[in-house]
């Protein structure tokens, strides 16, 4: 088995997750990292696309900002933020990737605040940028993260971005887009979906070297757990090639 | 499809805006449309078109794109309580919270420089209290440009419902009068200013743009006032030879001013990439309040003009250099 | 004096209310032509736009539709359809042009159908268009038509474009946007404006030729009549030779 | 600001196809978005994208721009109980029926021809009562078009109240929840197929339009299965040469034809003009039903396909004289 760091392995499960011919909007860093590694292995005909118009671009490098001149090189598109918040809305983006700084048992995100008075926060954070609204509009939502019991907690201060909200049918009710929300959180000790109808997270896989006690204890609520659960499948040697030679061969998200 | 005795929810937040379309109209009836040569300086601009107390608002993308001069402008004369669009606001708001011109804030995204960090200086201003916040998201904003653009007071949308987004926005709930599906309502934003980096323009204002466009185009449309800066200044037959091609037409325009290298240090698609190592700088002494307004005194409110900035950091050689990296020939 | 026709006097009285600085969505024929005498007379800097997309076009002849490729000719702006009904809607379009197949004393024109059964009309016309829009959102709207009393009915089969509906306030009560609705009605007997109280159709100036019971019996609605009522001014030498020459040299227009 | 306690109307109208957001993205949800060879056949493309009874909308302007050899095709193949989008139909409408495909029409603008003159034959057919009509406006049916590109069920307008265009359309009147002020509220018309004709695209279907674009962006967006048909195919390095060009992108196009004049007899702007000797003898023919019949069959229903509707007007050398009106240089 290859030598692999947590980073890898999220990157490489995440890509896996994206299949040929899908469409997913993506962010600066592991997101766009794992866009590009699925598009070299098994999903050439993935459309890569960034909130501020960029789609499909042949990548030089990792953008810096999901704005600069990188996220439309060579692109097939270079059109608008509307455009594409659009795109999302009408139903045509499959995928998209998230981040936070807390996240709860339903996959609601915290990136505005710490705190409890909005006026005067102890901790502020940039907000939502597109995070609100590709999680609202976007088919699929993912989130790589690593996973604490700080970050993953009961109750987060602040709902940015919708996951199933309150939980049961409380997305749907509160009129977001039917049939999305949060289908994958990926952390470097498991993988986890949403149960069917409860809408609360629970564990697919369990990545190597990690066992349940470790996911329950770094995680502030009871998750659930699928009947049968197996262990994430490790990076292929040909997945962490690519990734460190082709993707990011000067490591700035692998190597973190 | 929704039962019809929902609640409909509002946002509590303050709306630091009119997004009335008949005043705006109002507004617009007497902006003149003559196709006349608008070119001035950043200088005359800026007196002439921002106010204190304004609502305004910045094209381009945080760190792309951005009509830096103008910026610097607005700080060095001193403009205050302004109301500001955070619309991936990241290096224009660096600027700006520097200058201590904002005391109201439309919150898209704010204080980070996406994949560089977060600005310390941007940071404490908001987490002072000092600058009332309102929370919206990118598409949110988009479309209340858009809304304004289209004369309307309101889109329609389907996110940030049930969030805390919304609770801290000023958007409402609604239902749509042929589904009954619930939906959020934006209230149009007619910004009072916008500053606007193109790549090229005649002397009326007609502007072409390449790369991501952003919400510019609806930006120009809502606005009331409109700087345009431009890379370079080109002939009007230029723009008549493709008419498709135009993105800003010049009846939104209000001022135009040549400014080559105009968004540095942040990135002009096509052009130059941005100067990383200038804005690491900038997040590095920020840390420290003291050294931050030094630097801030020094790069910015002492220099007589943009020129000045752009020879303190490196002048023509450096802006080669980073046109190498925009190309791509840097290493080669 | 010079000699001219009915035609050549109505567009140079509308050419007349065009000001400098102005900007003007015009259709094919007469608007057209109204709209570039103005520009080769007193006002260079008028925009002209049409609802397809084009603006501010360098006219090499009249064009035969609002969307052929005369339109955008040498043109500032090729856009489309949405971006110049936005425009009108923003407030930044000051005049159009309509004509319609019955005009009522408040000014709501109809070019959709003769008859009182929708579904199966005695006569049916081509519908708005862009005509509602442009008359809904346009600043002031100025109407070009010949006079009789057929045309001009008390009550019209149809409205499909909005003057001041039922008068006084009822336009603006209706959600049409505040201070807009017809300006000038020109025929080739009189030109009238609207009483600014009732909103009722007035005659501001008779045509040379023409007297007041000419004007009342060509016309099936009561009309109002100005306080101080002059004759309108005959079409100038330069003019008649510009709309003649440069104008329209094939005489497509004025020659009618 | 308008008073609360206001009637809020509607027209009496039948909406002829079903503005559900959340529908239409479960359409979205299963095209596909591979960026694939889609280059086909006309004959296929319409077996394929058109079925009776399907709504569908045709790019252009009525007689510029516009899909010919699509439209030849639908009433060769004899599709049936078509609904269609009349946004300033003429020459496409001329067609269509001709062929007598349709029977519920949206209407803004039909049965003319602008400046031409109106078209004897789709004038009865309208007049008949076997049409079921509803009314619009061009500024309608574009804004209904955007709201489904948009992906929502309604979009807000100032326009059309008060008057019997609102009261036969399928509009409603609603009240703007942050001014009060009285809107019309489109319904989002999302059509199942729409045919659009273009200067150039590659043969993924990222298209390239030059001249104004009508509502054809937003159509290509709305439209649940779109054909392009184009001047001529480019390579994708060529679109990828300037991504800021791209009017249509490949995931809206379910198929794409290379048909060379295919605007014929219509415009092509900077290609060729339209040719109005055709489009007069159409309009003068319709005037005898049968002969228009015999015309009819003789032009387009007994032609295997466009080449042959070509050389039967004139072929190449025609196409060369209306090169040589577009281009101004025919008098010379």
């Amino acid at each position: 088995m290859a030598d692999y760091n947590a980073m890898e392995l999220m990157i490489c499960v995440a890509a896996r997750n994206l299949e040929n011919g899908a469409t997913v909007v993506v962010g600066t860093g592991a997101p766009c990292a794992a866009a590009m590694l699925s598009q070299k292995t098994h999903s050439p005909n993935l459309t890569i696309m960034f909130e501020a118009g960029g789609v499909a671009p042949i990548l030089p490098s990792m953008p810096i900002s999901v704005g600069d001149s990188r996220t439309f090189h060579k692109a097939v598109l270079a059109s608008s933020m509307p455009d594409i918040m659009e795109t999302c809305q009408r139903g045509m983006v499959d995928y998209t990737f998230l981040g936070g700084a807390q996240i709860d048992m339903y996959g609601n995100i915290n990136s505005t605040m710490i705190g409890t008075n909005h006026a005067k926060p102890k901790v502020r954070f940039p907000g939502s940028g597109g995070a609100n609204d590709l999680a609202s509009l976007c088919w699929r939502t993912m989130v790589m993260t690593p996973q604490d019991s700080k970050r993953f907690t009961d109750k987060i201060d602040f709902i940015t971005s919708p996951g199933y909200l309150s939980g049961g049918n409380s997305r749907y009710e509160a009129g977001l887009p039917k049939g999305t929300g949060p289908y994958r959180i990926i952390t470097n000790m498991a993988i986890m979906g949403f149960d069917d109808t409860s809408k609360r997270m629970k564990v697919l896989n369990i990545n190597p070297g990690y066992n349940r006690t470790d996911i329950q204890d770094n995680c502030g609520f009871e998750l659930l757990w699928a009947d049968r659960i197996t262990e994430t499948e490790p990076p292929h040697e040909d997945e962490l090639r690519i990734l460190r030679e082709e993707v990011d061969p000067h490591r700035y998200i692998i190597g973190r | 499809m929704m039962n019809k005795a929902v609640e409909l929810k509002q946002g509590q937040n303050q709306l630091f805006s009119d997004p009335d379309a008949d005043k705006a109209r109002e507004f617009f009836r007497n902006k003149s449309r003559a196709m006349v040569n608008k070119v001035t300086t950043v200088d005359d601009a800026v007196k002439r078109l921002v106010k204190d107390g304004d609502y305004i608002a910045i094209g381009g993308f945080g760190a792309n794109r951005i009509p830096t001069a103008v910026l610097h402008e607005i700080c060095r004369q001193g403009k205050k309580n302004l109301a500001f669009a955070g619309h991936t606001a990241t290096h224009d708001m660096q600027i700006l919270v520097g200058g201590e011109c904002i005391d109201r804030l439309d919150i898209a995204y704010v204080i980070g420089l996406e994949a560089r960090g977060l600005s310390p200086n941007a940071r404490r201003a908001v987490e002072s209290g000092k600058i009332k916040l309102t929370e919206w998201t990118n598409a949110t904003l988009s479309w209340r440009l858009k809304a304004a653009a289209m004369g309307l007071s309101y889109l329609p949308a389907r996110n940030i419902m049930g969030t805390d987004t919304f609770r801290y926005s000023a958007a409402k709930e609604i239902l749509c009068p042929f589904t009954g599906q619930k939906f959020a309502a934006f209230p149009a934003l007619y910004p009072d200013f916008a500053a606007i980096h193109v790549h090229e323009c005649d002397v009326y204002g007609n502007a072409h743009v390449f790369g991501s466009t952003v919400s510019d185009q609806d930006l120009a449309k809502a606005s009331k006032r409109v700087v345009i800066t431009t890379e370079r200044i080109i002939s009007n037959d230029e723009i008549r030879r493709q008419p498709t091609t135009t993105f800003i037409p010049f009846w939104c325009v209000d001022a135009v001013v040549e400014v080559p290298y105009g968004s540095y240090p942040g990135n002009m698609p096509y052009e130059y990439f941005s100067d990383e190592e200038h804005i690491r700088q900038w997040l590095k002494i920020e840390r420290d309040p003291e050294e931050f307004r030094k630097f801030f005194k020094n790069q910015i409110l002492d220099t007589k003009n943009f020129y000045e900035y752009l020879e303190l950091n490196g002048g023509i050689a450096r802006m080669l250099k980073l046109r190498a990296i925009e190309h791509l020939t840097h290493n080669r």
